[in-house]
């Protein structure tokens, strides 16, 4: 370990630190970020949905957008997937089917950034636990 | 970079259960599925959910799983880490409505509760200061000794309205202020970190969960008062606490957090662990000095002061672990961010270890002014298996007993000590109607008798005394003179004792004198215990109807008590009947009954 | 009392403790709880050592060994056997529990038994609350007691 | 001196700034009752632990009482010492220490001395409420040959403990067990023969109750008394009559030697004898021993053990042989008065008075407990017969005067008998610190330079510091002196030595503050430094007034020497007058 020699010296200790535990610090307030969940049941997997997850994950670190992704069962469309949930705060659950990597970026650039709709999209309808 | 990460608890309560098993199941089938790169296994400090654990806690969704199991570790990963899907039969379950709640934010028993004190418990791994330092650790620190005079640290203290949370709620600001006045070439921080009231254990939960934040506030409370060593006296009995704070130290001591020229200020400060050996007493504060010291723990007249003289003759502060935990989010929020939360006179929150006839039992740290209401109800699901609520004990041997009608007082410092009791550490045992007020009295005062040091009368024979008639009471022999003797015994020690512990030793049995007379009188006069705990005083009788005349009773009785004849009800001779209750256990067919 | 014959080898290691707190006598709970895992327990001539090599007198370390309760001067069981003593264990049935081990092993709280496995003791509260009543064989925790379960426990002990 | 203004009991005190309100109220009058509280100026030792809470006094506006001992006067402070709320206290918490207090005060050694039967008197205690069969904290008896444990009887004032710690850093005894058991007691409570107890007996002087107490040899002397067969002889010792009076209403610092040996042959002893005797004897022996080293030291002998060191005060040789076992060669190897006393009674006087050894009893009076245990050591034995069969204490002795009923007051002086009762200053002056130096000088200097010593009185040796150093002229010869009572204070002058920061030819050390004179055996003075300057003034009064006043010229010594001892240090002095020490390393 090297010495902290200094004030900031340890903010930029903390800065680097920050990433591992910003993923515990937005679980606290989820309902502020952008909540996006990636199918991820057999038929998600089968269908690519993990590259699709990392992808996500990727992109809204590169964008430093405010959102959590988190995976989530079946979510009925085994036809239409991989499938990905964006919820942003205070509105409805918006569920895009078909997703690959490039579609991924999209749903970033254009759904949370601007608020434009895509194709693809599904009801929701199903339950959680 | 993880996407999920799984925070299991390694606090004493769920390491007990093997939790340190199913950290180590969750890392192999992590593995076996090849999700290592996707997901962490984190071990944290205490959820204080203790009833359910072991706790895994799945993030980012905050899904909460209970009493986990170390074969439950490849389905959770499998279902749940692979496959998105949770794992419902290992969810909180609401005990109303019986409806699994996922997210634990939504659990009755964190929705009432705010975290100060415990604010990385659950949170971060404590054996890794990184995760401390990326919770905005050491930064308080940094802030204080960079930009502060030891004056306006101190002031700012004072502003916050900080008491502190081992006993008697004396301000901490004021009494940093009172150490930093007097000048000698050497003075001492020493965190007591002695916690021995039965049925308390935040300040361990502390130690163990976020150790860094007692070396990051001993360190600042140093920089206050002009001390460069920090001394923590901490229970041999807490080896998990005692080990990773050791862990914390050698982290900050290799950062240079702890040393010579503290982030390259001309402040240096360092620390040491002292070990406890299980005295009670030893949570005084003259008495854990002269327990540092290598001496009999026993306490001292004061004055003078530990603060003019203390460890080794030199001015010392003292405050406990909780005390401490507070004080960086001070600095890190304001003081008066800090102030805005409590009561007039009692700030900030106070951690409660709740346990007793209580459904959540566990650790909760609540703003002051919550009611024992809220607390009992609410957080901790209301009395076990439906029964009704009695009493509450709350600050331990020192404390007293609550009832009923203090069930909507809003809890502070001062409104405890104004019915009767005290915060104490923080202890809060639930009593339902099973309980004898008057055995909860001398369970008390029995761990009164073995702590006492000896070292002034009232507390030494005077709590003995006590105990001795309360025996006699509970074994049926007493009489009205007694309660009378009783109460100015109380009086007596509680006047005239030389220490806290001696002062408020009496605090039990005054409690219960006051709020559950009736018990007592019932115990003397009608020589009844209708909680049915005092053996000396159950009847035992056979219900002629149930009994089948199976003669088990009969033949396991010492003194040949029961009668009867073969396939007929059997009969109990009240003369000679010695109590045991050997009956009671050995019947079949539930036809004993204890009045 | 018990017996214990001090050898060299005590002598030294005794010597190497009390060195390595600078054999300084505000250091002395240190150096029983250091002497104390090394023996076991606190025999008289472990005192009488670290009396001399302390420079102080006998009385008054035994004066402090007898005041904590942490410190023995009789060996414990091969399984210490601790029971938690804490108000919650006791409202939820601690006494019980030590009753049904006093049953089975045939000792009173503060013995051990004849074959030296077992030493039972009570313990005032480990914090393990949410598993009320509990108690510690060695480092083992059993919670959740009931007094039925005793028998079991004591068995898978060796 | 800064002064602060308070009221007790409505009266106005004022006091210096640091006052007690113990001592504040003592200062005005007022009687607070205390118990743990002691207080021994003369040491600069003030006990004071706040533990015991009889003295708990009311202030208004504070939540608690507060003990009168250790709560310092605050100016404007108003202090409730008798308050229905502080009597009610009071008298409980007495209560609570007789409820763990047997209740044989009938047979108590310390009846009728005892601090916590007069409380109970005091308070008018006629019954204590506790349950029927209370628990008593009770203790293994622990019998020594001077002193006597009955800790049931311990208060936990623990005024023993500091004075075997503090003052006489002898360390047998610390606070033991906690709560209820708490008790004072050696390590593992084992016998006072066991542990590094020295028997010096300051602790029996300063314990409060019965439990600790000296043994008493009373009846022995009495039944010795009573045999026909027996020739009892009795010595008695030089602090005995500065403060013998005292226990029969006399001021402190009244010199009793005449009455005293009048009661001693009203008692039936068949020879009254002085130790004063055997002290000039010891100062032959001693002193010879003295200048023997000296002159081999000037003469360049590498060998020679410097200092020597006094070797009369028993408690002080239990001590060396306990912790100082590598010295053993350094104290003088002269017998203590009593001792050699003992020998020469048992030989010289039972020849010449026509007594077999074993019919003659030789009694002890002595102010004193490690006498006790001096006399039975086995190296003062003959075929198991004690050269000294019982040492008594001085409050003994007052206490077989009362039994024999015999008017102490109205006794007309009587004088010793002869030989064995002639006795010079020197002699007497055994009995104060610094005195056995003295006399050793007053010889010293006479035998050393051939010249008459003009100037007797050595006022540089005098006094009650409790290290004290002097150089005396021996014609161009300059001796260096050391003086240390108490054994605290022997502690530092001995270390002291072992660090080479003195250079001393002679050491005197006395066990007991002040010398013999505050010995433990002595009537209690309970820490009144006042008695003790008074007996020490009458010491030095008396030695005064004496005739002779060099042990060289006691002519009952020159006749012993001449009639049977031939020269000091001679074969038959060794084997009557010397002794060796044994190494006791005790913790």
């Amino acid at each position: 370990m090297t010495k902290i020699k200094s004030l900031d010296d340890l903010r930029q200790k903390k800065q680097q630190l920050e990433q591992n535990m910003e993923i515990r610090e937005k679980s606290d307030h989820p309902e502020s970020l952008v909540q996006i969940k990636v199918a991820m049941a057999t038929c998600g997997i089968a269908s690519g949905a993990r590259t699709v997850m990392n992808a996500l994950v990727e992109k809204i670190k590169k964008e430093n957008i405010a959102a959590v992704v988190t995976q989530t069962g079946c979510m009925g469309y085994c036809y239409a997937e991989p499938t990905v949930e964006v919820k942003k705060p205070g509105q409805d659950p918006v569920v895009f089917s078909y997703v690959d990597v490039k579609k991924a970026e999209e749903i970033v650039d254009k759904y949370i950034r601007n608020n434009e709709l895509l194709d693809g999209i599904l009801p929701a309808n199903y339950q959680t636990i | 970079m993880y996407k999920m990460q799984l925070l299991v608890c390694g606090g004493t309560g769920c390491r007990a259960s093997a939790s340190a098993t199913i950290v180590e199941k969750l890392n192999e089938s992590l593995k076996a599925h090849g999700l290592t790169e996707d997901a962490q296994v984190v071990t944290t400090g205490c959820f204080g959910f203790c009833e359910k654990g072991p706790i895994v806690k799945v993030i980012p969704d905050n899904t909460f799983y209970t009493q986990v199991r170390p074969e439950d570790a490849e389905e959770i990963v499998a279902e749940h880490i692979l496959k998105g899907r949770k794992v419902a039969r290992l969810l909180y379950e609401n005990p109303e409505t019986q409806e699994h709640v996922s997210d634990s934010r939504h659990m009755g028993f964190y929705q009432k509760q705010m975290r100060i004190a415990l604010r990385n418990c659950g949170v971060i791994d404590p054996e890794n200061i990184d995760e401390y330092i990326a919770r905005e650790g050491y930064s308080a620190l940094a802030q204080v000794i960079s930009d502060l005079t030891p004056e306006q640290a101190i002031d700012m203290v004072k502003q916050s309205g900080l008491r502190g949370r081992g006993g008697a709620g004396f301000p901490t600001g004021l009494k940093w202020e009172i150490t930093s006045k007097f000048s000698s070439d050497q003075k001492y921080v020493v965190c007591n970190a002695d916690e021995g009231d039965p049925g308390a254990f935040m300040d361990r939960s502390i130690l163990e969960g976020d150790p860094n934040t007692i070396i990051e506030a001993m360190a600042i409370c140093g920089y206050c008062i002009g001390a460069s060593k920090g001394l923590v006296y901490i229970r041999a009995e807490y080896p998990l606490a005692i080990k990773r704070l050791q862990i914390a130290i050698n982290q900050a001591r290799e950062y240079g957090l702890l040393g010579d020229k503290i982030l390259g200020t001309n402040f240096s400060f360092d620390m040491e662990l002292r070990y406890g050996a299980g005295a009670f007493v030893c949570g005084e504060e003259t008495a854990l000095i002269a327990s540092m010291e290598g001496k009999r723990g026993e306490p001292r007249f004061k004055p003078p002061f530990p603060a003019e003289d203390g460890y080794l003759h030199k001015p010392t502060n003292v405050n406990n672990v909780e005390t401490f935990a507070n004080v960086p989010v001070i600095f890190l929020k304001g003081p008066e961010w800090f102030s805005s939360i409590g009561t007039e006179k009692s700030k900030g929150t106070k951690v409660f270890a709740l346990a007793g006839k209580i459904n959540n039992v566990g650790l909760i740290e609540v703003p002051m002014g919550i009611t024992l209401r809220e607390i009992i109800y609410e957080i901790g699901g209301g009395i076990k298996n439906g029964k009704k609520f009695k009493a509450v004990q709350t600050g331990g041997p020192s404390g007293g007993c609550l009832t009923e009608k203090h069930l909507d007082t809003a809890i502070d410092f001062d409104s405890l000590v104004a019915a009767g009791s005290m915060m104490g550490s923080g202890g809060m045992i639930v009593m339902d109607e099973d309980d004898c007020m008057v055995s909860i009295a001398k369970f008390y005062l029995e761990f009164i008798v073995e702590e006492s040091c000896g070292k002034c009368t009232p507390c030494r024979v005077g709590n003995k005394r006590m105990l001795e008639i309360l025996e006699k009471i509970c074994q049926g022999k007493g009489n009205m003179e007694d309660l009378d003797h009783l109460r100015n015994l109380a009086y007596v020690i509680k006047d005239t004792s030389l220490c806290g512990l001696g002062q408020t030793s009496p605090n039990p049995i005054l409690s219960t004198l006051e709020n559950f007379n009736d018990e007592y009188i019932a115990h003397v006069k009608d020589k009844r215990c209708y909680a049915k705990q005092c053996k000396a005083l159950a009847r035992y009788t056979i219900i002629p109807e149930v009994c089948t005349g199976c003669t088990v009773c009969a033949r396991n009785c010492p003194v040949e008590a029961i009668t009867g004849e073969r396939r007929q009800p059997h009969f109990i001779n009240q003369d000679i009947c010695i109590h045991c209750g050997v009956c009671y256990t050995k019947c079949k067919f539930n036809a004993i009954l204890v009045q | 009392m018990v017996n214990f014959e001090i050898n060299d080898c005590h002598k030294k290691t005794i010597k190497e403790i009390c060195e390595s707190f600078g054999n300084r006598r505000s250091e002395l709970i240190n150096i029983l709880h250091r002497s104390q895992e090394h023996f076991g327990f606190l025999p008289e001539p472990v005192q009488l050592e670290i009396a001399l090599n302390l420079n102080m007198p006998l009385a008054k370390i035994y004066g402090v060994v007898s005041f904590y309760s942490f410190f023995t001067m009789t060996p414990k069981g091969k399984h210490p056997i601790s029971v938690c003593m804490g108000t919650a264990c006791y409202v939820r049935g601690a006494e019980k529990i030590v009753e049904a081990l006093e049953k089975e092993l045939k000792i009173k709280v503060g013995q051990v038994t004849e074959d030296g496995k077992f030493s039972l003791d009570c313990l005032r509260c480990i914090g393990a609350c949410g598993l009320a009543p509990v108690m510690m064989v060695g480092d083992v925790v059993h919670g959740r007691l009931e007094p039925e379960m005793i028998k079991d426990i004591i068995s898978k002990y060796e | 001196m800064e002064t602060v203004k308070l009221t007790i009991d409505n009266k106005h005190v004022e006091v210096p700034k640091g006052t007690t309100i113990l001592q504040a109220a003592h200062q005005a009058g007022i009687n607070i009752p205390s118990l743990c509280y002691m207080n021994l100026p003369h040491l600069a030792q003030e006990h004071k632990p706040g533990s015991c809470r009889v003295c708990v006094v009311e202030i208004p506006g504070r939540k608690n009482l507060v003990p009168a001992c250790a709560t310092p006067c605050t100016d404007g402070l108003v202090v409730l010492s008798h308050s229905l709320r502080a009597i009610n206290a009071r008298r409980t918490v007495v209560e609570l220490l007789l409820s763990d207090h047997p209740k044989d005060c009938l047979i108590c050694p310390s009846s009728g001395n005892c601090e916590l039967q007069k409380l109970s008197i005091t308070m008018g205690i006629r019954e204590i409420n506790s349950v029927e069969n209370a628990a008593m904290s009770t203790y293994r008896k622990d019998a020594s040959p001077a002193l006597m444990r009955n800790m049931d009887k311990c208060v936990m004032c623990r005024s023993c403990e500091t004075v075997c710690n503090e003052i006489q850093t002898v360390g047998a005894l610390s606070a033991v067990n906690r709560g209820f058991m708490a008790v004072v007691a050696p390590a593992f409570e084992q016998d006072l023969t066991d542990s590094p107890c020295t028997f010096c007996g300051q602790c029996v002087a300063v314990c409060p109750t019965g439990a600790l107490t000296a043994v008493d040899n009373t009846f022995h002397v009495i039944r010795a008394l009573a045999d026909p067969n027996k020739f009892v002889v009795v010595q008695t010792a030089p602090a005995v009559r500065a403060a013998l009076g005292e226990e029969f209403g006399y001021q402190p610092g009244t010199s009793v030697t005449g009455k005293m040996a009048a009661a001693l042959r009203a008692l039936g002893f068949d020879k009254v004898f002085d130790t004063d005797f055997a002290a000039d004897l010891t100062i032959m022996e001693e002193g010879a021993e003295l200048l023997d080293r000296i002159s081999r030291h000037l003469n360049g002998d590498k060998n020679v053990r410097l200092p020597i060191l006094t070797s009369c005060c028993p408690a002080w040789v239990n001590f060396f042989e306990t912790n100082y076992p590598d010295m053993l060669d350094v104290p003088s190897t002269a017998r203590s008065p009593q001792q050699m006393f003992g020998s020469i009674a048992k030989t010289y006087m039972a020849q010449k008075l026509g007594v077999k050894r074993e019919d003659m009893v030789v009694v002890s009076v002595m102010p004193c407990l490690a006498k006790k245990f001096e006399c039975q050591r086995d190296e003062f034995k003959v075929d198991g017969n004690p050269d000294v069969d019982y040492a008594i204490t001085t409050r003994e002795l007052a206490h077989l005067i009362k039994i024999g009923n015999i008017d102490f007051k109205s006794l007309k002086d009587e004088d010793f008998d002869r030989p064995m009762g002639e006795s010079t200053g020197a002699g007497l002056i055994f009995g104060v610190t610094g005195g056995v130096i003295e006399a050793a000088t007053r010889t010293a200097y006479e035998l050393f330079t051939g010249k008459k010593l003009e100037k007797v009185d050595f006022h540089e040796l005098r006094g009650m510091e409790g290290i004290r150093t002097a150089t005396v002229n021996f014609d161009g010869t300059y001796i260096h002196i050391g003086i240390a009572h108490t054994l605290g204070n022997a502690r530092k002058l001995l270390d002291g030595i072992r660090k080479g920061m003195y250079n001393f030819h002679a050491i005197e050390i006395m066990a007991c503050p002040g010398g013999c004179i505050g010995g433990g055996g002595q009537p209690l003075h309970r820490g009144n430094s006042i008695v003790l300057k008074a007996r020490m003034d009458a010491i030095y009064k008396e030695d005064f007034n004496k005739p002779i006043r060099k042990s060289h010229e006691n002519p009952e010594i020159i006749q012993l020497y001449e009639e049977f001892l031939g020269k000091p240090l001679s074969e038959k002095s060794h084997h009557l007058l010397h002794t060796h020490y044994f190494s006791h390393p005790k913790q």
